[in-house]
């Protein structure tokens, strides 16, 4: 399958720090790509890279083909290359609805919003519940759960969800991997950042380790073992 | 022989507008003085921006002294005035000024110290014309400033000696709806006249109100820049039949020479009619150069006897006859009132001075 | 190089500011002047950097401090250098007053600071007993001749307000670099965080704020007398507030020595420099080095001449 | 008595109307984007000023003025917002040096363009008095730009809280970051925001031109006022200031009325306090979050 | 040590804590889980007195502290973690522990903050620049340090091992382990990770809705069936 979105020896970081050493990855379409890796590996970093939060000092990011390292995460957004943060990252001084319904900004998202919003309080009972609750307020799980309902609302066809279990009770994990797994059925493009390898590596097409801002494994999901995984995941304990 | 002159004004801060009035008036009777003494002196006068501030203003006055002037005219605002000739006075160095009318200044007794105009002047004419109107009540809208409340108070005391009944009310700088203030002068007061004290924005808030409202008087009637061409011409439909302060009437009539020379210089200087202020720093600043002329004279000058000679001043001026006490006032200053009649400033009070009938009663709406 | 950098800048201002300028009574009033104002800038920056609140009303403690001591020595005859510590306490006593305010976050102090220097201002104007009203108080005993020096001079007022700045900033620098300061700086993005490892953090704010409005009573006292005028207008004019902000902001209010930095370059070049090129909107071009200093060096005018100095290693929020 | 009290109240609400309409330019700029814009009552005032120039040049009455009055202040407001966009460090303390320094500038621009004389508007039409019941009085002026104001507010409110783009004006405020992943482009929908501030202000300055004085400090006295009822608002509410406004405008013509008018401004700065003190973030100051 | 009673907590209309009671004595660890929103951050908020219950008491080693302030309680010996990590910004890690040592204590044991540091190992990122430049398991690890600088007698951990990655997990509570022994303090530890809180936990309360609905040790407890609908899912159990 042609890669739908391809990182090449890119290079990324906070100002003097750099953090993603010459990482190469490719994306298919409509596959479950998985990234894992121990804390502070620069997974968080690469996913804001490909959006445009994070500054590329070398390589390049291509979506379809074209390069996208240079455009505004705003016009990447449109593109419909769509990322879900971590529950920090809501409006935390508007309310809940208003949160979603800043998902439907990308106008091709308006006109649905209604019944996105819908489909999302039908996921996230809670959400409706509170849906005139300050999101600043909100519990830290509940606020894991807009994160994850206002990216959806934005209509993503590649969706890129950093750690959307952090945070949140048993139940609402299963919850979280039952949408992944929705998702993956109507043919969304997926690349997921887990901590809970166990569970992630369930819903993976493909599989990528990283480790100290460099890609050290790249295999087929059905081929990983998560013993040698969790070895690999050790060997950089050790080495630090 | 060349003099050079101090001047420490605000031309800029809440007193740049009145300031910058004076210093026409100065430039004005400096630019005389060339013509005048052409050929045998020449005058000039370096002005320093005090901002409106007491600091500056005492900063200003060293710096004029330390460029070598021979005296200094200007000033505006008592509070200012204060330290600045206080500096002065330090210094040896003759203070003249038109912008400060507390009893306050003179009070201190300084030997540097003068000035031609004073509250006492000013209530004088205020009280003279309501006098001559034979009113029964009135409501003095004043601010609560110091000049403001000094004269509105002299005012408030002497017309109730006339046994006129006094309706006082004070209001802060910051007003700028007068509504309420003289909804209560007219439903509580109910007075024969309004007197105004404050400043031209004063003013014009009041009677935009009084407009709106319109209360049952017989005439407003204010002081400083109120009856002046500048007034006249920016606020037509506002100042019609207002009484103010105003020595020369607008336009200027030709029974005044040196007023028309006057008005002539100024309209030539700053294309525009001369107004109030500059006629004081006019009168301040001629006088000033003819006494600093007598002391150069007298070989005095550069031995503090500029001061004396300003003593022995009697002169009569634009704004009457002018001496000056031991304190540096001037006692015979009492200032002429005008009206706006139809865009013109007539002056109306005292009878003597009179170029035309006043209306009355009257009211601006 | 640094270890000798304050004693020898202290010897300069101690000896050859007055032996060049003395002389010259205007340049000597202008540095006061500067010096008055950026006496109020470390107080400000001192609340602002270590207390984590922006006041947009010093001139209420500026006032406070000078109506207290011109009072006191005008109707009590208390010496005018004792007057100075007196306004200073007058000051802080008037800051007990605002500490309702210690509530209040960011820009809610900022203006309730400003709101209480128009109620003093205004309690000012209208208690003629006490304070002369609007008219205020002319002629305020100067300062007195002291082992042959005379305080009353230009001179004499220069030493006394440079002593006041000197021993503000270092007081600021001392509390800076105890635990205090650590926590007080610590506070402004979280103060709930230090609160629940024991910081009693309103106590610690109120003692910067009472610190500071003392530290401006003693300044506002030592105007009183050195100008020997007051009125309410003036003793509480915004500009005691808008000027010191601006001075520090400039000179780099992280600094302990920016804000008087800022106080000297600003005022000095605006009153030395720019009056003389533009006699009438001189301010025009405050106004334009003010921007250019936030757009050019943010972080004001110490961090760089730090850089200079250092080769530029420092934090700026060290 | 009571005639007094309800001119009182009449009258308040008016002068309200006009503290809320230099406000809510201030309110919508902080609101939205953190920033005090320390230069928008100079804003406020080039318009009028610009309407004085129209009127006094051309005879231009000054409601045709607005649309010249309109590109002015728009281009001033863009060029503050230009020179804003650029501090990256400490913003919330800078952008109050930056833009008081810009307040300066035009200060003293006016200042040497039209010297500080006083100005208002000559045309007579809008200092007629107006009538209601026989009891209130107002000035023409001002019961025209009050309902025009409110209009305008309204809808500003409503731009803001239920369109597509001022919640993405909001938004931004809120977390930067997050809104460019909505898809929102920061700079447009910021200078958006000082463009309808601009609109604001050019308004607000031809109802003080219309209404009251003008003279070059004037700027300044309106930044502090409106500044002060945009807190007691809480910061960034739109009803919220309109309402600030009319208490503040309401205490000081009581306060006139009953006590004296030099103790109107203590009154309001008493009633600000205690509003503070009692609601700490403001009327409309909005629930904040609390630790977690 | 402490005792909750009947504590009540509502934020306008909603109803965050209906009335809790529960014990923590010297010593012990006490899990708390619960699903999301629950209230679990709201008492731990409580405690620390961050926020005011609207009814019920507190009281910490036998006397009320429900008028305490925040900073009163920790004097007293009650030490948090936030969820989002707090740390003192613009100050070093060494310092973070100095004035938590200096305010929380009353005096700087510089020997204390040493052990601190070496147990969670942050020894040598004690004196870097800045803290903002920390991994998050350095984060977590400071907001530990933090709260031990205190010298607690009860240490509140609000999900400090959340996000952490399986190893880390394991190490960190190790750590924890460690740490509880070493100054004999009582824990209350919320998590959502529940092989983690019953290896660590020997008590575990649920909290739902505002509300205790079960309590006891964790096999029993995870087991429960009201707690299996509301928390743990099919899936777990
Ligand atoms: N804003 C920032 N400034 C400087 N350094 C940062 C910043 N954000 C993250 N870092 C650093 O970059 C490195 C990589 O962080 P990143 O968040 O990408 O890791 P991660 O793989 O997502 O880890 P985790 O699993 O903990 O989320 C870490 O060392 C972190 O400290
Ligand atoms: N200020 C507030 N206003 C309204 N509701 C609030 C406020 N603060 C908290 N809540 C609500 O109270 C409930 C309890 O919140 P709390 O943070 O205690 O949950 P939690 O058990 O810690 O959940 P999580 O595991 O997701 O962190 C949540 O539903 C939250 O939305
Ligand atoms: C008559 C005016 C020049 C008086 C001036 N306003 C003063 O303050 O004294
Ligand atoms: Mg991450
Ligand atoms: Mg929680």
């Amino acid at each position: 399958m042609a890669p739908l979105l391809e990182i090449a020896t890119l290079r990324a970081g906070y100002g003097a720090i750099n953090i993603l050493w010459n990482v190469s990855l490719t994306i298919a379409e409509g596959q479950t790509t998985v990234i894992v890796g121990p804390n502070g590996a620069g997974k968080t970093t690469l996913l804001r890279a490909i959006m445009g939060l994070v500054p590329v000092a070398s390589g390049d990011i291509r979506l379809n083909g074209a390069s996208i390292r240079n455009r505004a995460t705003w016009d990447t957004v449109k593109d419909g290359l769509v990322m879900i943060p971590e529950g920090r990252m809501i409006f935390p001084d508007m309310t809940v609805e208003d949160n979603l319904m800043m998902g439907a900004f990308p106008p091709a998202c308006r006109r649905n919003w209604k019944a996105n919003r819908q489909m999302v309080f039908d996921l996230f009972p809670r959400l409706a519940q509170r849906h005139d609750q300050i999101a600043g307020t909100l519990s830290g799980g509940e606020a894991q759960m807009l994160a994850i309902g206002r990216g959806l609302m934005e209509q993503p066809r590649v969706c890129l969800i950093d750690e959307p279990s952090l945070g949140l009770a048993p139940v609402m994990v299963d919850e979280i991997f039952r949408i992944v797994e929705h998702l993956k059925a109507q043919g969304l493009t997926i690349v997921l950042v887990e901590q809970n390898t166990n569970r992630a590596l369930k819903v993976a097409d493909h599989v990528y380790l990283m480790q100290s801002g460099k890609v050290v494994l790249s295999e087929r999901g059905d081929a990983v073992n998560l013993d040698r995984l969790h070895a690999l995941y050790f060997a950089h304990e050790e080495a630090a | 022989k060349d003099y050079l002159l101090g001047s420490q004004l605000p031309l800029s801060g809440n007193l740049a507008r009145v300031g910058q009035g004076m210093s026409e008036g100065i430039a004005v009777a400096v630019d005389l003085a060339n013509k005048q003494y052409a050929g045998k002196h020449t005058f000039k006068v370096t002005t320093i921006d005090d901002e409106t501030s007491p600091a500056k203003g005492v900063a200003a006055v060293e710096k004029l002294i330390a460029q070598g002037v021979v005296a200094l005219t200007g000033g505006y605002g008592s509070n200012i005035i204060g330290p600045a000739s206080e500096a002065a006075q330090k210094a040896g160095m003759v203070y003249m000024t038109s912008g400060g009318v507390t009893p306050d200044l003179t009070g201190r007794g300084y030997k540097t110290f003068f000035r031609i105009n004073n509250t006492e002047g000013y209530a004088k004419a205020m009280i003279g014309l309501l006098g001559d109107m034979q009113v029964k009540k009135v409501s003095v809208v004043y601010l609560n400033k110091e000049a403001t409340s000094n004269l509105a108070k002299q005012v408030q005391a002497d017309l109730t000696a006339k046994g006129v009944t006094v309706g006082m009310h004070e209001f802060d700088g910051a007003t700028s709806d007068f509504k309420p203030l003289l909804n209560k002068v007219k439903l509580q007061d109910r007075p024969d006249a309004i007197a105004m004290v404050g400043y031209e924005n004063d003013y014009v808030g009041v009677l935009r109100a009084a407009k709106v409202l319109k209360p049952d008087v017989k005439a407003v009637v204010g002081v400083w820049s109120l009856a002046t061409a500048q007034m006249a011409k920016e606020f037509p439909d506002l100042m019609e039949n207002v009484y103010g302060t105003s020595m020369l009437p607008y336009p200027v009539e030709f029974t005044q020479p040196e007023a028309i020379e006057f008005s002539k210089t100024y309209a030539r200087l700053f294309n525009k009619e001369p107004d109030y202020l500059g006629q004081f720093g006019y009168v301040q600043t001629k006088l000033l150069i003819e006494a600093v002329l007598r002391a150069d004279e007298a070989g005095t000058l550069d031995k503090g006897g500029l001061a004396d000679e300003l003593r022995k001043t009697d002169a009569q001026t634009l704004i009457g006859r002018v001496t000056f006490d031991e304190k540096g006032d001037n006692p015979n200053f009492s200032h002429r009132m005008g009206q706006h009649q139809q865009g013109k400033v007539v002056l109306v009070w005292p009878p003597e001075a009179a170029n035309g009938k006043m209306n009355f009663p009257a009211r601006p709406w | 190089m640094k270890r000798f950098l304050v004693p020898a800048a202290l010897a300069v201002a101690y000896v050859a500011v007055p032996l060049a300028f003395g002389g010259n009574p205007y340049v000597m009033g202008l540095i006061v002047a500067a010096l008055t104002i950026g006496g109020i800038a470390v107080a400000w920056a001192l609340l602002g950097n270590l207390g984590g609140m922006v006041s947009f009303g010093h001139a209420a403690f500026f006032g406070v401090g000078s109506y207290t001591s011109a009072v006191l020595s005008m109707k009590l005859g208390v010496p005018p250098l004792a007057g100075l510590l007196l306004g200073g306490l007058g000051a802080a006593i008037a800051s007990i007053a605002t500490m309702p305010a210690l509530r209040l976050k960011g820009p809610y102090f900022a203006l309730a600071i400003l709101a209480y220097a128009h109620i003093f201002q205004i309690l000012a104007t209208e208690m003629t007993g006490v304070t002369g009203g609007a008219g205020g108080l002319l002629s305020i005993p100067r300062f007195p001749t002291l082992l042959g020096v005379d305080l009353g001079s230009k001179t004499g007022g220069y030493v006394i307000i440079l002593t006041i700045v000197v021993l503000s900033a270092a007081a600021y620098a001392a509390i800076r670099r105890s635990a205090w300061g650590l926590a007080l700086k610590a506070m402004h993005d979280t103060e709930i965080a230090t609160r629940v490892i024991g910081v009693p953090s309103t106590h610690l704010k109120a003692a910067m704020l009472a610190l500071s409005a003392f530290i401006t009573g003693v300044v506002g006292a030592f105007n009183a007398h050195f100008i020997n005028f007051l009125e309410p207008d003036y003793a509480f004019s915004g500009a005691w507030t808008v000027l010191p902000i601006a001075a520090a902001i400039f000179g780099g209010y992280r600094t302990v020595w920016g804000p008087v930095i800022g106080a000297l370059t600003i005022y000095l070049l605006d009153q030395l420099v720019f009056k003389e090129l533009m006699p009438h909107g001189h301010q025009f071009v405050l106004g334009m080095l003010l921007v250019g200093m936030i757009l050019l060096s943010p972080g004001g005018l110490a961090p760089i001449l730090g850089r200079r100095l250092e080769g530029g290693q420092r934090h700026a929020h060290a | 008595m009571l005639s007094l009290t309800l001119q009182a109240l009449f009258s308040g609400v008016l002068a309200g109307g006009y503290y809320a309409m230099v406000a809510v330019g201030l309110a919508l700029v902080f609101g939205t984007m953190r920033i005090i814009n320390l230069a928008h009552g100079e804003l406020v005032l080039l318009a009028a000023y610009v309407a004085y120039a129209a009127e006094s040049q051309y005879g231009l009455n000054p409601v045709m003025a607005i649309p010249f009055a309109l590109v002015i202040v728009g281009a001033s407001a863009a060029l503050v917002y230009a020179l804003l966009s650029r501090i990256d460090q400490d913003r919330e303390i800078n952008s109050l040096i930056l833009t008081f320094g810009l307040g300066i500038i035009l200060t003293n621009a006016v200042l040497m363009i039209w010297a500080a004389d006083i100005h208002s508007t000559t045309a007579p039409w809008f200092q007629e008095s107006v009538v209601v019941a026989d009891t209130l009085f107002a000035m023409r002026s001002e019961v025209v730009f009050f309902v025009g104001g409110l209009v305008l507010m309204a809808g500003v409110h409503g731009w803001l809280n239920h369109s597509w783009q001022g919640r993405a004006v909001r938004a931004l405020s809120s977390n930067r970051n997050a809104a460019k992943l909505m898809g929102v482009n920061p700079r447009r929908t910021e200078i958006l925001s000082f463009l309808v501030a601009a609109l604001l202000a050019t308004f607000a300055g031809i109802a003080i031109y219309t209404g009251k004085t003008i003279f070059p400090s004037l700027g300044h006295v309106m930044t502090v006022k409106a500044f002060i009822i945009t807190v007691l608002a809480g910061m960034g509410s739109i009803p919220g200031v309109l309402i600030g406004a009319v208490m503040i405008g309401c205490i000081e013509s009581l306060t006139v009325t009953y006590v004296s008018a030099s103790l109107q401004e203590l009154a309001g700065m008493i009633l600000f306090l205690v509003v503070l003190f009692v609601m700490p973030s403001g009327l409309f100051g909005g629930r904040k979050a609390i630790a977690r | 040590m402490l005792t909750l009673d009947g504590v009540q907590v509502s934020f306008g209309g909603v109803s965050a804590l209906k009335g809790v009671s529960m014990t923590v004595s010297a010593g012990e660890t006490v899990g708390l889980v619960g699903p999301n929103g629950a209230g679990k951050t709201t008492l731990f908020n409580v405690i620390s007195g961050i926020v005011r219950p609207t009814a019920g008491d507190i009281t910490f080693r036998g006397h009320s502290v429900l008028k305490a302030p925040e900073w009163k309680r920790a004097r007293l010996g009650i030490g948090r973690s936030f969820q989002i990590a707090r740390p003192l910004h613009h100050c070093t890690v060494r310092e973070n522990l100095i004035v938590a040592q200096r305010f929380g204590a009353g005096r700087v044991d510089h020997e204390r903050i040493d052990e601190i540091l070496d147990l969670l190992k942050l020894g040598h990122k004690a004196d870097r620049d800045a803290v903002s430049e920390l991994a998050l398991t350095e984060h977590k690890a400071l907001e530990v340090g933090k709260a031990l600088a205190t010298n607690p007698h009860l240490l509140l951990l609000d999900e400090v091992l959340a996000g952490l990655e399986t190893n880390g997990k394991r190490a960190f509570m190790e750590q924890l382990a460690l740490v509880r022994d070493r100054f004999n303090l009582a824990m209350v530890v919320i998590e959502h990770d529940i092989p983690t809180i019953s290896a660590l936990c020997p008590r575990v309360v649920v909290l739902n809705f505002g509300e205790i609905i079960a309590e006891g040790n964790p096999g029993a407890v995870f087991r429960d069936p009201n707690v299996v609908r509301s928390y743990t899912g099919e899936a777990a159990a």
